[in-house]
């Protein structure tokens, strides 16, 4: 297993996808065995991600690993490539952590799915939904990607629109078009980037482009291309429409799904791709982008608070929590960019948990209204305990990885865009009263009626969140365990783009904190 | 003003903080101790609920035991080797930017770890009893276990990003304490509204780090206050205000203070503990400890000053009209920190004298609060004081303690609060010129009020008449409560006494907050005219009290009163503003929000849609579905083509 | 006389086969006028087989027939089809396919 | 190239006399007969416009040294082609004939003008084709083993692969066609006695109505029969004697005693009891 020449990223990508078909072909009435098999698959795969994570030189993180590299088609420069450097590497742990959570979480949610759809049907979507996404983050071609970009999709458009709430298929027609949409335009900057780029057999090679020197026009041009690709997916605001309905349509585990992974793309792509391949343009699209973030972190927030349903509550603090991601990546510092890929991950686990457990309340209630709802404490506490944890984490407080993530990003923004890092900061008090506010309605006062006959956690829902919620403890406690992973990857993206970290005004005499 | 801090340690800082050896490594236990019970009785569930209260308490005890080893250990060092700090592992470290999660215990951290752990034990061991009939009594423990670990790491953490963690982690305890009983949902309302106020700080804590950080490119306490004379002053300033706005939201400061009397919905020795003794009074450790920060900025320092002594008019005026016994306590709290921060902002003259104050009111408020939880728990919850009366022979230890805290509060000759809070008004009118006279003025006018009502509170509830509702039957609590109460009416009666003793507390501090004596200021009145003049003013105010509470009847049911009654009943109006100023407009945006997203932004989407469904609908009419349309189009195309042919031809 | 003369009569065979598509609407006929157009192309390729001198235009005359011939078998089938359940050979009539 | 003018299977390089009279008089015929398609009423009609100018072009592949197309146009379009064509024809009705006002708003003028314009474009597009420059090769050399052997050995060599994809067309063509054709059964054919039973069950007349004559007052052809209402029966005449418009007028009898009988009993306005349906009963 140690042969370097062992193929490892695409068997973490095929295993998903083969057990996707496997899961698919289970006969009806074997339901079981295929939720069996699906959670299998996912910790597999889970295990070998582990395997690879071992296996990682953070030394050279900032360099791609595990390489692999067969031409496709070379005619036009396309060729299958794939490695991870930290920040892919993180987003791969992401995935592989999630899917099983997500799998154990939408157990019984399918049975109860209107019509005669399959239950083999959606946990294969969420299977083949897991091997994509891998692809998607260890492509190192430009074509690859979008290709993959493009996959991901069709599975999501099914969980959705097959498995959905009453709204599904407007919810699941509007996700898909706009993902279109940006992968339309997103098409042809990749088209454009090979033109303008070197060509050849390796010409949509990321390490080809990323060193091709293209006029400042042209490339201005293919940057916002592929930024409004991945701002319709993280998604930024004012593109930001299609996430509540989508996320609150879905089943539980599909949400989960889309904000929590595959949503990551966007901002993925952002740093990974937008910095990299259009240093200059990036640079001169900062100050907008910067807006935009920022206008999302509070305008997120606001109508967050201002919901009724539960699901679409969770979707809005996302568009405010990838406001604050963006705003990190295009801080363009050290401590943005770690904390936004940081706030990746843990932004990845706490809606995870926010979703499943408004899954877990809704399918107890019937509604996500959270009006129906109230005193939930006293019946079922550790549902309760369960949804606070999860909500202060959302609401970055200090002791979860969502607090050191943001707090990064805050100062990696403050000494570039200063208004802007004073703006965001504000979104912490919303954050504060979205959450609370929340839990408040749901959570506290008097018991409601329909809440009585609730049932706290059963084992297997405790145990598809509880795992999570201590990854994020864990993380917020020693955040540097992922960041020794990440900052040599992010250090390359800023050589890119040719940016340093804002020297301090009075550095510090004494020596560096390591010292003591 | 001197500022004999920074030059020193930027000379020989390994000196000044060594790294801690000996002894002096266990101080991760004290932390440890709590965190793990918390752990335990979260994580347990009900399994742990017999003997859940136990633990809690013996985690506490088993940190105050600790805390008292490593001060004796403390003790025994030289001056300049007291200060240690252990690093446990690096948090962050990313370009710049780089945290250790490292405990710095100091002569100030230290006289803190003290009074948590010990009056944190104390009150571990009331709420034994007091908790005794709640079916949530373990969870109620672990709360508290949780909220000694981060009030300890808050005043532990050797980095302003450290001390954030705790101060958010003191903020989650408060919270969940406050919201204990939440299926009332004025409480659940209550403790929701204090996390958002302390956010509203939390704000100026991150952008103060942020900016330490833009600034001096570290947050660690050493290298910042090091570094400090070397920044501009506004940035000095900024970091100052900003340090005072979380100040403000932690320690029920104006403009954030409303959220303190609502806090009262929490269990009697939550607010003994944290709205009393302890967490409240994390903002004037922040100042003292920022203090090098705060000598380079004067403007800043004026601030904290002026803030404190309004707060300390503020909450006076409110404990005035008080009839719930817990929220006259509180306005006293929010009142006597007033005089904390006020001290605070008196520059390194101040601070040993606010930390005193903080330690003596430590002592005594918790005292008041869980007498104040005893006679409710003799009078089935209720805490009207008109409801109250004649309740000192029914509960004679009760009213002895109480009493006691009472007097200590006032400033009774010799007893804690004597000490300590005229300290505070000699220093201010110390200062000098128009800001001492006024800031001296303010408190000692605070001290008469102060005097007022805390007469009105001991006379409405253990003198006069007894007016209790008809299935009262007030008794003496058990010795597991009383016993604590005991122990801080000691306190509260000697401690001010014993740490006053040669200015004991003073020296002892000197080397974290500055020198005290030598202090300089324009002599305006001598110590002992101050003094006389304060307890001919306490003399007054309480004499007031009792002409207008002990020598007429007290209505059961509180009268009309006069319009400023009335405003200070309703808390001078302060959620009034608060509702019109900001929630009220809040909502409006928010819901203002919410009906643009769908209509506006997502309308403009829905509407691109419909425009594009709208225009294919229109072009689909040109399927007519005859075949001789669509034969005519096809010649057309290739007329044209063969057109354009001919014209690329030409 | 030149060949080309050849090419007009094609082109004008064409156009009128052409317009009699748009024009008539009985399928029969209008399938008679496809044929037209068909035979008009047939000409010019033979005619440019003979201007080129190679027997490659005649050869695509040829397929043409032979496509045509197995084009008008099933077309005709699907008129008679229509026709049996229609009653009318107008292709106006069989408009079912439209919006 | 040595193109020998007396061989009429080599002579095409050039166009000889009898070839551009023959075109002259020939193709305002298929001209002509194209454009007669375009314009007459009857389907038929058109059918033998068309064949007529297949004919000519069949001639004009003659003399353009391509007498294998010439005959194949002829045995297969005249022949085959046609020959389907009309058989369809008779099948749907041959005496079915367009009615010429067009439906469909604006599709006679634009069409018209789309047509001329087309054939203008093509037509000058032509005539701009500087066709006095080229030579005319001439299949001569091509033709030198004979027009068959030449497009025999193209057709098995360079087009060999075509030629049988096409007869894989044919086949399918045939079987497509006959799928088309073919009228499935859905149900078991009934059998006389059902037919019988079904035919009592129903409110009709059972029994035989009356055969043609009993009301007729003439025994001609061009008489229709009576109903029992005493209107004509439109079923009792040929179509073709309608058409022409040959038919007699009979002015039934006015309240004749078998008409009140028939009232009286059943007499549904929509039996139409034609002498040739009556066999049917």
């Amino acid at each position: 297993m140690t042969d370097p020449e062992f193929p490892w990223l695409s068997v973490i990508g095929a295993v998903p996808l083969v057990g996707s078909v496997a899961v698919a072909s289970v006969p009806r009435g074997r339901e079981l065995l295929a939720k069996q098999l699906a959670v299998g698959v996912s910790l597999v795969v889970l295990a070998l991600v582990v395997a690879l994570g071992v296996q990682f030189d953070t030394d050279e993180a900032g360099a791609f690993q595990f390489t692999e590299y067969h031409k496709w088609v070379p005619e036009f420069g396309v060729s299958y490539a794939l490695g991870v450097d930290g920040i892919a590497l993180v987003l791969l742990a992401l995935v592989a952590l999630l899917t099983p959570v997500c799998l154990l979480a939408s157990w019984n949610d399918i049975t109860e799915a209107p019509g005669a759809r399959r239950v083999q049907t959606f946990f294969a979507l969420m299977l083949a939904v897991e091997g994509i996404l891998v692809g998607v983050f260890a492509a190192t071609d430009v074509f690859l990607f979008y290709v993959l970009f493009e996959a991901v999709l069709i599975p999501m458009y099914f969980i959705i629109g097959g498995f959905g709430g009453a709204q599904r298929s407007y919810a699941a027609v509007k996700f898909l078009i706009y993902s279109l949409l940006g992968g339309l335009l997103m098409l042809a900057s990749v088209i454009g980037l090979y033109v303008a780029g070197p060509g050849g057999e390796t010409g949509f090679l990321r390490s080809t482009l990323e060193g091709a020197s293209i006029d400042p026009t042209t490339q201005r041009w293919l940057f916002l291309g592929f930024f409004i690709a991945f701002a319709i997916k993280a998604p930024l605001w004012p593109l930001h429409t299609w996430l509540p309905d989508a996320a609150s349509e879905a089943p539980p585990g599909g949400a989960v799904m889309l904000v929590g992974v595959l949503d990551k793309i966007g901002t993925f792509g952002m740093i990974a791709y937008c910095l990299p391949l259009f240093p200059d343009a990036s640079v001169w699209a900062r100050p907008v982008v910067v807006v935009l973030c920022v206008v999302g972190v509070i305008y997120g927030a606001l109508v967050a608070i201002g919901q009724a349903d539960l699901m679409r509550l969770i979707a809005y603090t996302s568009v405010s929590h990838f406001g604050f991601i963006a705003l990190g990546i295009f801080a363009m510092t050290s401590q943005g960019q770690a904390g936004s890929t940081l706030y990746m991950l843990s932004h990845g686990f706490s809606t995870a948990a926010l979703f499943l457990l408004a899954g877990m309340l809704a399918a107890r209630r019937g509604s996500r209204r959270i009006a129906d709802f109230g005193g939930v404490q006293r019946v079922a506490p550790v549902l309760a305990g369960l949804f606070l944890m999860a909500g202060l984490s959302s609401l970055a407080l200090p002791g979860f990885s969502s607090f050191v993530s943001e707090f990064l990003v805050l100062a990696g923004t403050y000494g570039r865009y200063t208004v802007a890092a004073i703006v965001a900061t504000l979104g912490i008090v919303l954050a504060a009263l979205y959450i609370l506010i929340v839990y408040q309605r749901v959570m506290t006062g008097p018991v409601a009626k329909a809440v009585e006959g609730f049932r706290d956690l059963r084992p297997r829902e405790l145990w598809s969140v509880a795992p999570v919620i201590a990854l994020l403890l864990a993380l917020g406690v020693a955040p540097q365990l992922a960041l020794d992973v990440i900052n040599p990857a992010v250090d390359r993206t800023l050589q890119s783009v040719n940016q340093g970290d804002p020297q301090p005004d009075v550095p510090a005499t004494a020596e560096q904190g390591s010292g003591r | 003003m001197s500022f004999p801090y920074a030059p020193v340690l930027a000379a020989a800082e390994p000196a000044s903080v060594a790294q801690a050896s000996g002894t002096a490594d266990l101080t991760w236990l004290l932390l440890a101790f709590p965190i793990a019970g918390a752990a335990v009785l979260l994580l347990g569930g009900r399994r742990t609920d017999r003997f859940g209260h136990l633990l809690g308490t013996l985690a506490s005890a088993a940190s105050f035991v600790v805390a008292l080893v490593l001060w004796l250990d403390m003790a025994g060092r030289d001056v300049e080797e007291r200060a240690t700090i252990q690093k446990l592992w690096t948090a962050i470290d990313v370009g710049r930017f780089h945290v250790d999660i490292a405990l710095q215990l100091d002569q100030l951290s230290m006289a803190f770890v003290l009074l948590i752990t010990g009056v944190g034990t104390l009150i571990h061991i009331y709420s034994i009893g007091y908790m005794a009939h709640d079916p949530d009594r373990r969870r109620f423990f672990a709360y508290l276990n949780l909220f000694v670990a981060a009030m300890l790491l808050l005043v532990l953490g050797s980095d302003y990003f450290v001390v954030y963690i705790g101060w958010e982690g003191v903020g989650l305890a408060s919270y969940l304490l406050i919201g204990f009983w939440g299926r009332n949902p004025a409480y659940a309302t209550a403790a929701k509204k204090a996390f958002v106020a302390n956010r509203v700080g939390d704000v100026g804590m991150s952008l103060a780090i942020i900016l330490m950080f833009t600034t001096f490119g570290a947050t660690d306490f050493v290298r910042v206050h090091a570094a400090a004379a070397g920044a501009g002053e506004g940035t000095l300033t900024a970091i100052g205000l900003l340090l005072l706005l979380a100040a403000c939201g932690k320690s029920a400061q104006l403009p954030l203070q409303s959220w303190l009397g609502d806090a009262m919905a929490g269990p009697t020795p939550v607010s003994a503990l944290i709205h009393a003794a302890t967490m409240v009074t994390a903002g004037v450790y922040l100042i003292v400890r920022s203090g090098p920060i705060f000598d380079l900025a004067p403007t800043a320092q004026l601030v904290v000053a002026i803030v404190g002594a309004a707060t300390l008019v503020f909450g006076a005026v409110i404990g005035l009209a008080k009839d719930d016994i817990k929220k006259a306590l509180a306005a006293s709290t929010m009142s006597q920190i007033g005089y904390m921060v006020l001290a605070a902002g008196l520059g390194p003259a101040g601070y040993a004298v606010a930390i005193f104050h903080l330690l003596t009111h430590g002592f005594f408020k918790a005292g008041l609060f869980l007498g104040a939880g005893s006679v409710m728990h003799a009078m089935n919850d209720t805490t009207d004081m008109r409801r109250f009366g004649g309740l000192r022979t029914a509960m004679p230890v009760t009213f002895v303690t109480f009493g006691l805290g009472y007097l200590a509060i006032i400033g009774f000759p010799l007893l804690s609060g004597f000490w300590s809070k005229d300290k505070i008004i000699e220093t201010a009118f110390h200062e000098g010129g128009v800001e001492g006279w006024t800031l001296g003025v303010v408190a000692l006018l605070g001290a008469g009020i102060t005097a007022f009502y805390m007469t009105r509170v001991m006379v409405m509830t253990f003198f006069g008449p007894r007016r209790w509702a008809e299935d009262a039957h007030p008794h003496e609590a058990p010795a597991v409560m009383t016993a604590p109460m005991v122990l801080l009416a000691l306190g509260s009666v000697f401690l001010g006494g014993i740490l006053a003793y040669g200015g004991m507390l003073q020296d002892w501090l000197e080397p974290v907050v500055g020198g005290h004596g030598e202090e300089e200021g324009v002599t305006t009145l001598s110590p002992i005219v101050v003094t006389l003049l304060t307890l001919l003013v306490v003399a007054g105010g309480a004499a007031a009290a009792y002409l207008q509470y002990g020598r007429r009847e007290v209505p059961v049911v509180a009268p009309v009163g006069s319009p400023a009654t009335i405003a200070a009943r309703n808390d001078l109006y302060q959620d009034a503003f608060n509702e019109a100023v900001l929630m009220r407009p809040g909502q409006y945006l928010t819901r203002s929000l919410v009906y643009a997203d769908n209509r506006g932004v997502d309308g403009a989407v829905n509407g691109l849609a419909a425009l594009i469904g709208g225009t294919s609908g229109r072009l689909r009419r040109l399927q007519t579905g005859f075949v001789r349309s669509y034969a005519l189009s096809m010649l057309g195309g290739a007329a044209l083509v063969v057109g354009a042919l001919l014209l690329v031809r030409i | 006389m030149g060949v080309q003369n050849y090419l007009y009569l094609s082109a004008i065979l064409f156009t009128i086969g052409a317009a009699g598509v748009l024009l008539r609407r009985n399928a029969i006929v209008v399938f008679m006028c496809v044929e037209l157009m068909l035979n008009a192309t047939n000409l010019a390729f033979v005619t440019f087989a003979r201007i080129h001198g190679n027997l490659d235009g005649q050869i695509i005359a040829f397929f043409v027939m032979v496509v045509a011939a197995a084009e008008v078998v099933v077309g005709l089938a699907i008129i008679v089809t229509i026709f049996r359940t229609r009653r009318s050979t107008s292709v106006d009539d069989a408009n079912l396919l439209k919006y | 190239m040595t193109p020998a003018v007396s061989d009429p299977l080599l002579a095409a390089a050039h166009t000889s006399t009898t070839e551009a009279f023959g075109f002259w008089v020939l193709a305002p015929i298929a001209v002509l007969a194209a454009l007669g398609m375009l314009f007459v009423r009857k389907a038929v009609h058109s059918a033998l416009l068309l064949a007529t100018t297949m004919i000519v072009l069949a001639v004009f592949y003659l003399a353009q040294s391509g007498p294998f197309l010439g005959i194949v146009q002829i045995v297969v379009y005249t022949g085959a082609v046609m020959m389907l064509f009309l058989f369809v024809l008779m099948l749907v009705g041959v005496d079915s004939s367009d009615s010429l006002v067009e439906t469909l708003r604006g599709q006679r003028l634009t069409g018209l003008l789309l047509a001329l314009g087309f054939g203008v474009l093509v037509v000058g597009a032509l005539g701009r084709s500087a066709f006095d420059d080229v030579t005319v090769v001439g299949l001569g050399t091509a033709n030198a083993d004979g027009n068959v052997e030449g497009i025999a050995r193209l057709l098995f060599t360079d087009y060999v692969l075509a030629f049988e994809v096409t007869s894989a067309l044919l086949i399918t063509a045939a079987l497509g066609a006959m799928v088309l054709a073919h009228r499935e059964r859905h149900t078991p054919r009934k059998s006389q006695r059902e037919l019988s039973e079904e035919r009592f069950r129903s409110d009709e007349h059972p029994g035989p109505l009356p055969p043609p004559g009993v009301y007729a007052r003439h025994n001609a052809v061009d008489f229709p029969a009576l109903l029992p209402d005493g209107s004509t029966s439109d079923l009792s005449v040929s179509r073709v004697l309608v058409a022409r418009g040959d038919v007699q007028d009979v002015q039934p009898a006015v309240e004749t005693t078998e008409q009140r009988s028939i009232e009286a009993g059943e007499a549904p306005e929509d039996v139409r009891p034609g002498p040739t349906q009556g066999g049917r009963y």
